[in-house]
């Protein structure tokens, strides 16, 4: 699963195509998430409540 | 009592019968509670599978959950990608309908492995060459993305709004939202494909196997469009059925029609290549390796051709040609017949292509393996959908999924 | 630092079906070789675990023309296309694997986490799941082998080859500094116990081996070849309709006629 | 009817402070914020305090060895090392810790003075029991260890896995898991080996290790899947 | 400043995050894993140093010679022992699976009494003490000819000794099972004047004529018999199975002959005819060894005209020229019978004419034919001291010196005024293995005192009063007396391979404990410290090469030399034993069916036995009955359906298994099912074979020669 560290990890075109897709995926939707959340954060802080969207 | 809860300018049935609703369902999830703690604790042998069948009820319960919950990522695709502004009536409704499918799915695997507690093996010790390990990773990847569609609703809720930071969150979420539509899409795509892919890449199960596109056997690509296909068609019968419950329309018409339509063609391009990947598969795959199309059909009463015909004509073409057609889509009686048979027609699809291929002989000298599941099995099967109807209860109740509810449903004060 | 390699082997099997009398020795050997567990009940055959079945094939004709032939049936060991057999390539956690230096297909039951995958690849059944605790009666543990670790409930299980005896003759060679094994210093379970000698293993790939020359004879044939599996397990029978049984054909095809197909 | 909305009206107005205060918020929102940061760091310094300190040593126990053996001494009395105790068979698998019938050559009658052989001779020798010890670098049933291939062909060091325990005059306490029942020595004592880091071979003796210095030593890849040493070299 | 929710929130996130970044999660989730993998109620077997003992399979008459490998003290595994003459290191099921007879839940783990129906553990003395008050009692009131004795095989020294207690003490009570090879004994061969046992050389023949012989179903020594089979089939030997349904044997052989149940004796005849009209006999072993040859040659040519008999076994008569010529021309043929695993014998007739087949073509002791052999002979014990209670005990009811047939028992409790009063059961299991078992059974419990030496809680044990377990056979020493149909007899020896795991005691030892308890000229006759003595000084100067090759073979008959006269019998109208019942209301034949995966003899069959036995022979609780879809039809029976069989001698519920390989109106299902005692791994499952049958004896010998039974089966 994770390069150097799990023992089943190879540099081969399975893993580097396949997890490499999903690491991909997992960080967008990680950076996505903590982009959310810190500018969230910072809204609140800043007082805007960010309008009303629906 | 819950009124501070519910979504302004809508009218929701009064709290003791929701309450009343939620035990009745919640007497059947603590069935289902019960059989799963069996299954945990005492084991396998609680079910009635068998060294021939490996894989059985809860598997095709967790192909069919996936390929029902399907709407929500073409949805998602259809409104954020494609730009089909209309679904966002919908959207919500889907995600949520996917949510539970997914979360489902994770439930059903976690009672199906026979080592609970080993089960992070698949993502530590991956073999990337497994489709089921693909399937694991997307599936719950794309669980993630469905959590972090499905969280922007619960923050919807009035009161939980009303925090800044939780309104701020939604609201960020919605704006990067189309991101993770895609990345959900990009993941989905390839866990529905690799479930097709776990039966498609058994070379030593004729039945199941495909040939295919590089890595990936024709069934992955054609779960991916069935899924696609399908799914809308569940998520406009659980719309309308919730319509039907509610005495409420809580989406409207043209919302419906769109999908519905969409659905159709892509039923009907998804029939026309399961035809050709049928056909392909008995007169050329098959047929290389001594077999023929009748050798996997008994006179048993489970397996006989009727299923095959039961799955393409009744649960593929049917469906198609109603919702193809203008008429078909505005026939409350047809469309209906339609989502229903079209839902038919995809977990027969899945039934098949999990219990079939355990069931059929692959050895000459070995008969047919039949199987019927246990008490156990079917109260597991049922857990989900009791959870499911919970979940829908209680977000119908206190979240604003149906964006058209209160326009369609004015509320005189 | 790297070693000197072994050599390349296969280890196969070549089971004489004209010999086999399917008295069932092959599979008691096997069970109390590598500590099978057994339950009261054991006629689910489809729930009874045995690395190796006897089975009992017939000629489907009427009395007094009806013929039987036993047929025992351990792991396959297939090979498939460089080592994909049906089973490795599915597995999601590496629980089962193909070794290139022997050709046997590992299984590793505390790396299993019991999701059947494999068991649905197998066309051959060789796969068993651990439904049950293994279960002995009180002081009948005593009678369980070290040299084979115990299955623990919710996994797969399935032959190895008796690969603990290699293991242990390697280590009896490693003592005396070779790396290579003779031919009867590893042998199977099953092998040895065969009243009738039906049983040959040994490095298919080696000219000294017996199965080398066996698996030439005009009687061999192996199962299901056609679906490319590429089984090590050889089977030897005289009589064309158990020839015949061991893969599907159509009826205008010769046995052991294999189109090939990728 | 009417009774749920006038409770609903209630629960509304209880609950309109909170509207107001969520509006008063935005004045004080420093406050709060800090108020916020600092609980975050409570329950983030807490919880690793927990996770890093408190939780290894509940999850290890101590046990002590029957005998304190005195490795040294008895290596200055032999004249093969290691190997006078721990030996090979003659079919080639290893004998492991000493049974008693080994002691017994010379322990028919307690030797020396120490309040351990007395308890050795008294309690094991004269009453034919074996010592039941407590092995330091016992691996899961599912492992099979070739000490002849490492030993006999690699020509491996005892030292190499098992460290300097042979120049002990003592045995440390036996720590072991209470979750799997393994020695700690199997997974490391240090903090850092929790990282997956050692100074020494011989201070893990998790699977990585023996997989590792196998695909160094040998570079083997005979198996498929992971294009390193098969699993059945070292499992069963 | 007010602590909010925000702040709770905000702490939790802490704590997970903080969580995540410890090695807590991570460590948990790993060492639950290892957990899993570890599970304390999954045994590990402890390792240790592996070592390899030779002994003797004693689990079925065939005598193998097994290893058995040992960690430490325990024993792991059964191998069959590669330079052992009978067996060459093959091994069956049975012999596999003796850890499990050693270290199961079976085993009688001390001297037990019953009281009030239930058994107490009781100590060696008190036993003992018991049973030499009782023996004394009834000595003393002159009823010493009522105590018997049953043992498993009439050879052997423990055998032996409990004949010796009981002809010393004053009764001739000594029974045990007869085989085929009593048949052959009781042939029309004269040797001297000695029994004569059958010694076949089948590894040398070239064509093997069976008239039913489960030759790889267990007949002989059974892996002898494998083993011997796979030769000819290396050699291209023709093997021609005689027999009604399609056994494993009738399976593997180059030609099966399905002939009409019975019939085997009429179709000897007629390929005796083809070998007489064609003048294929040696005409020169006839006048040499035999008598008679005239008038039966006449008799067969006048009675058995291939038309003729085809009409009779159902075999075309173009068949049977066919194979009469073949045997006739084969040079070294061989002719055997004994149905099944030979366990029951046939029929002095049925021997006479398979037996007439191999004097025609002479091939009595040469390469590749019938050997005739004594009784092994090779313990020699003082002459037994008799004093007068003794003398009148034993003439109280004569009989000859090499006990009775066991089927006669429970005739012998009924069926006389004396009755039985004390009965010994040493290596034997009647209560399981009488047919007519219920019958056996009443009769055996009218006995008021019955003891048992079995070393497992077996049928008869658990119905037995007082029980004093023997040691198993990994247990003890023990010479084992194997003729099986070897072409030489041969001793084999068991040796202790683990110390004894409970309070059991040697048999051997426990008879002389008693013969020495009772003093007088029984402790006279026994004189000897213990039993090893009894069996070193029983050996005399063959002990050595006994306890140093671990058997004794024994040969008696060179080639060619002292070939017996064989008086050819002109045989009766029919030579056929009548079966029991009255055709009329049961229409069809119930013949047992003979099988390597169930151990069908005393010892019962153990987990892994069990655990090879085809789902078309037990299914859950079930038995089996194989039936040709035709017969079922007829009868409105389905697959898998209930049915209720019924002979003259029982009925029980079966289920249907459909088979093509037997021939209408015959039924068969394997015998060793059905057992009531033993553990849960066997109990209760099936049908007792027995149950359902009940001994017919041969007008000639006196043997129970009952090959089936009628019987009818009806939708249940």
């Amino acid at each position: 699963m994770f390069p150097f560290i799990s023992f089943e990890w190879m540099w081969d075109m399975g893993h580097i195509v396949f997890m490499g897709g999903l690491w991909y995926a997992v960080s967008i939707l990680g950076i996505g998430m903590t982009y959310c959340i810190i500018k969230a954060a910072l809204d609140t802080q800043k007082g805007d409540d960010g309008g009303h969207h629906h | 009592m819950d009124s501070a809860l519910i979504p302004e300018g809508v009218k929701r049935c009064p709290f003791p019968q929701f309450l009343t609703g939620l035990a009745v369902v919640g007497a059947v999830l603590a069935w289902g509670v019960f059989a799963m703690l069996l299954c945990w604790l005492k084991g396998l042998n609680q079910t009635n599978m068998n060294d021939s069948y490996g894989f059985a009820l809860w598997i095709w319960a967790d192909l069919a959950v996936i390929a029902l919950g399907g709407g929500a990522f073409f949805s998602g695709f259809l409104k954020y990608i494609v730009g089909k502004d209309e679904l966002k009536n919908i959207i919500n409704f889907a995600v949520l309908i996917g949510f539970i499918c997914y979360s489902s799915a994770l439930l059903i695997l976690a009672i199906d492995i026979g080592q609970p507690l080993r089960g992070w093996h698949i993502f530590w010790h991956a073999n990337v060459h497994s489709m089921l390990t693909e399937v694991a990773f997307c599936l719950s990847c794309y669980f993630g993305v469905l959590t972090i569609e499905y969280i922007p609703l619960i923050l919807e809720n009035r009161q939980i709004d009303k925090i800044p930071f939780f309104h701020n969150l939604s609201h960020n979420m919605h704006e990067v939202m189309a991101v993770f539509a895609a990345t959900g899409a990009f993941l989905s795509c390839f866990h529905q494909g690799s479930l097709g892919g776990v039966a498609g890449v058994l070379f030593g199960r004729p039945f199941a196997y495909r040939e295919g596109l590089l890595v990936w056997p024709w069934t992955f690509f054609l779960f991916t469009w069935s899924a696609a296909a399908y799914g809308p068609c569940f998520t406009i019968f659980l719309t309308k059925l919730l319509e039907k419950i509610t005495g409420k329309k809580l989406v409207k018409d043209n919302v419906i029609d769109l999908l519905a339509k969409i659905s159709g063609w892509m039923i009907c391009t998804y029939i026309i290549a399961k035809i050709i990947d049928t056909w392909y598969w008995a007169s050329v795959t098959v047929h290389t390796r001594g077999q023929t199309l009748m050798d996997f059909y008994d006179d048993n009463l489970l397996y006989g051709l009727w299923i095959l015909v039961a799955e393409i004509v009744v649960g593929g073409i049917f469906p198609a040609l109603i919702l193809l057609t203008k008429k078909g889509r505005s026939s409350e009686s047809l469309l209906w017949t339609a989502v229903i048979l079209a839902c038919l027609g995809v977990c027969i699809n899945r039934w098949v292509m999990v219990l079939q291929v355990m069931a059929v002989p692959v050895l000459p000298f070995e008969d047919w393996a039949l199987y019927y599941p246990s008490w156990q099995e079917v109260a597991t099967t049922i857990l989900p959908v009791a959870y499911g109807v919970i979940l829908v209860m209680i977000s119908y109740r206190y979240l604003p999924i149906f964006p058209q509810e209160r326009e369609l449903n004015p509320v005189e004060s | 630092m790297t070693q000197e390699h072994r050599k390349e082997k296969k280890y196969g099997m070549v089971i004489d079906l004209d010999k086999c009398t399917g008295c069932g020795a092959c599979m008691v050997a096997c069970m109390a070789e590598n500590n099978v567990p057994f339950k009261k009940d054991e006629t689910d055959k489809l729930k009874s675990i045995t690395w190796i079945r006897v089975y009992k094939l017939t000629n489907g004709k009427p009395y007094p023309n009806e013929e039987i032939c036993y047929l025992p049936r351990p792991c396959m060991h297939c090979e498939g296309h460089n080592g994909h057999s049906p089973c490795v390539t599915v597995c999601p956690a590496i629980a089962t694997d193909y070794d290139r230096e022997t050709g046997i297909v590992s299984q590793i039951p505390t790396r299993c986490f019991g999701c059947r995958y494999c068991m649905g690849a197998c066309p051959y059944h060789a796969r068993y799941f651990n439904w049950w605790d293994p279960v002995w009666p009180e002081g009948m543990e005593k009678s369980l082998s070290p040299n084979v670790s115990v299955r623990m409930r919710g996994v797969v299980e399935k032959c190895t080859f008796c690969f603990h005896r290699y293991q242990l003759a390697s280590e009896k060679a490693a003592l005396d500094g070779r790396r290579e094994l003779k031919e009867e210093e590893y042998q199977t379970s099953c092998t040895q116990a065969c009243p009738a000698g039906a049983i040959t293993f040994g490095d298919l790939l080696n000219k000294e081996h017996a199965v080398y020359h066996l698996k030439k004879d005009h009687r061999a044939f192996r199962l299901l070849e056609r679906l490319g599996t590429n089984p090590k397990v050889y089977y030897l029978s005289s009589r064309e309709w158990v020839r015949r049984s061991g893969d599907n054909y159509h009826p205008d095809e010769k046995t052991g006629e294999i189109i090939s197909h990728h | 009817m009417s009774i749920v909305d006038e409770k609903a009206k209630e629960v509304d107005a209880a609950d309109s402070p909170a509207e107001s205060h969520c509006a008063t918020s935005v004045d004080d929102g420093n406050g709060i914020a800090g108020l916020t940061i600092l609980f975050f760091i409570v329950g983030f310094t807490a919880s690793l305090f927990v996770g890093w300190i408190v939780f290894p040593k509940l999850l290890y126990s101590e046990k002590q060895q029957p005998i304190d053996f005195n490795h040294a001494m008895h290596m200055e009395l032999v004249d093969n090392g290691c190997e006078s105790c721990h030996f090979f068979r003659t079919d080639g698998t290893y004998s492991g810790v000493p049974k008693l019938a080994q002691c017994i050559d010379c322990h028919q009658e307690v030797q020396g003075d120490s309040e351990h052989e007395a308890v050795f001779v008294e309690e094991y020798v004269s009453k034919g029991r074996e010592v039941p010890w407590l092995i330091y670098s016992r691996q899961p049933d599912c492992v099979f260890f070739s000490h002849a291939a490492h030993v006999q062909l690699a020509k491996m060091d005892c030292v190499t896995c098992h460290g300097h325990i042979g120049e002990s005059t003592s045995l440390k306490p036996y720590e072991y898991n209470r979750i799997t029942g393994y020695s700690r020595d199997i997974w490391g004592k240090e903090l850092k080996n929790y990282l997956g880091l050692k100074t020494n071979t011989y201070d893990r003796m998790k699977m990585n290790d023996c997989a590792y210095c196998h695909l160094e030593e040998t570079g083997r890849k005979s198996s498929v899947s992971t294009e390193k040493d098969g699993c059945f070299v070292c499992h069963k | 400043m007010k602590i909010d929710r925000r702040c709770f929130l905000s702490l939790g996130i802490g704590v997970a995050a903080g969580t995540a970044l410890s090695p807590l999660p991570w460590k948990a989730m790993d060492d639950s894993s290892i957990w899993s993998q570890n599970w304390p109620w999954t045994p590990v077997p402890p390792d240790g140093e592996i070592t390899y003992t030779d002994s003797t399979c004693t689990l079925c008459p065939g005598g193998c010679g097994i290893t058995i490998r040992k960690i430490d003290h325990r024993v792991v595994k059964i191998e069959g022992r590669k330079d052992h003459p009978v067996n060459h290191g093959g091994i069956c099921v049975l012999g596999l699976s003796g850890p499990q007879l050693l270290y199961g839940p079976t085993r009688v783990q001390s001297p037990m009494k019953k009281i009030n129906g239930t058994f107490r553990k009781i100590s060696w003395n008190q036993a003992l003490a018991e049973i030499t008050e009782k023996l004394t009692t009834l000595r003393a009131e002159g009823r010493s000819h009522t105590v018997a004795g049953i043992a498993g095989s009439s050879r052997g020294t423990v055998s032996g000794l409990l004949q010796r207690f009981l002809t010393a003490f004053g009764s001739s009570h000594f029974y045990s099972p007869s085989s085929m090879e009593d048949s052959f004994s009781q042939t029309h061969i004269q040797h001297q004047d000695k029994k004569t046992i059958p010694g076949y050389d089948l590894e040398n023949s070239n064509y093997i004529l069976s008239f039913g012989a489960g030759i790889i179903d267990g007949w002989g020594s059974p892996v002898r018999m494998i083993q011997a089979n796979s030769a000819w089939k290396t050699k291209k030997i023709k093997l021609v199975q005689v027999e009604p349904m399609l056994s494993s044997t009738a399976a593997k052989s180059d030609q099966w002959l399905p002939s009409n149940p019975g019939t085997e004796a009429v179709l000897a005849l007629g390929f005796a005819y083809v070998i007489l009209r064609e003048s294929l006999y040696d005409p020169k072993a006839i006048d040499d060894h035999s008598d008679g040859f005239k008038a039966w040659g006449a008799h067969i040519l006048n009675n058995y005209h291939p038309d003729k008999v085809a009409e009779v076994t159902g075999i075309d008569s173009q068949t049977i020229i066919t194979i009469g010529r073949e045997f006739g021309r084969a040079g070294k043929p061989v002719a055997i019978c004994g149905r099944g695993q030979g366990r029951t014998p046939v029929s002095v007739a049925e021997m006479n004419a398979v037996h007439a087949l191999n004097v025609l073509v002479g091939n009595i002791n040469k390469t590749g034919g019938v050997f005739t052999l004594p009784e092994p002979d090779y313990i020699s014990w003082p002459e037994i001291v008799l004093d007068a209670t003794a003398d009148s005990g034993l003439r109280a009811r004569p009989i000859s010196m090499g006990g009775e047939w066991l089927h006669r028992f429970p005739n012998a409790v009924t069926g006389n005024e004396d009755g039985i009063n004390f009965l010994f059961v040493a290596n034997a299991n009647p209560c399981y293995t009488l047919t007519d078992t219920k019958e056996a059974i009443k009769a055996f419990q009218k006995i008021p005192f019955k003891v048992s030496f079995s070393s497992y809680m077996d049928e008869t044990a658990k119905l037995s009063d007082l029980i004093l377990p023997n040691h198993t056979y990994l247990e003890r020493y023990e010479d084992i007396p194997v003729a099986s149909g070897l072409r030489n007899h041969l001793v084999g020896l068991i040796k202790p391979v683990v110390d004894p795991l409970f309070q059991t005691r040697h048999t051997g030892d426990v008879i002389i404990t008693m013969a020495k308890s009772l003093k007088g000229s029984i402790e006279a006759s026994f004189p000897w410290k213990d039993y090893s003595e009894c069996l070193k000084t029983g050996l005399g100067r063959n002990w050595n090469a006994f306890t140093d090759k671990g058997y004794l073979e024994l040969n008696y008959i060179p080639e060619f030399e002292e070939v017996p006269r064989f008086a050819f019998q002109v045989p009766s109208e029919i030579p056929q034993i009548p079966l029991e019942g009255d055709e009329s209301k049961m229409g069809l034949i119930l013949i047992p069916g003979d099988s390597l995966r169930l151990s069908s003899g005393d010892i019962g069959s153990p987990p892994f036995v069990m655990k090879t036995v085809p789902d078309t022979v037990l299914k859950n609780n079930d038995s089996l009955v194989q039936i040709n879809p035709k017969t079922a039809e007829k009868l409105g029976l389905k697959k898998n359906g209930y049915a209720v069989l019924k002979t003259p001698r029982g009925e029980k519920k079966v289920k249907i298994s459909l088979s093509q390989g037997i021939g209408e109106n015959v039924i068969s299902f394997p015998r060793g099912l059905g057992h009531t005692a033993y553990d849960d791994y066997l109990s209760g499952k099936g049908v007792n074979f027995n149950e359902l049958i009940g001994p017919v004896e041969d007008p000639v010998s006196g043997l129970d020669v009952a090959w089936g039974i009628r019987a009818s089966l009806t939708k249940a």
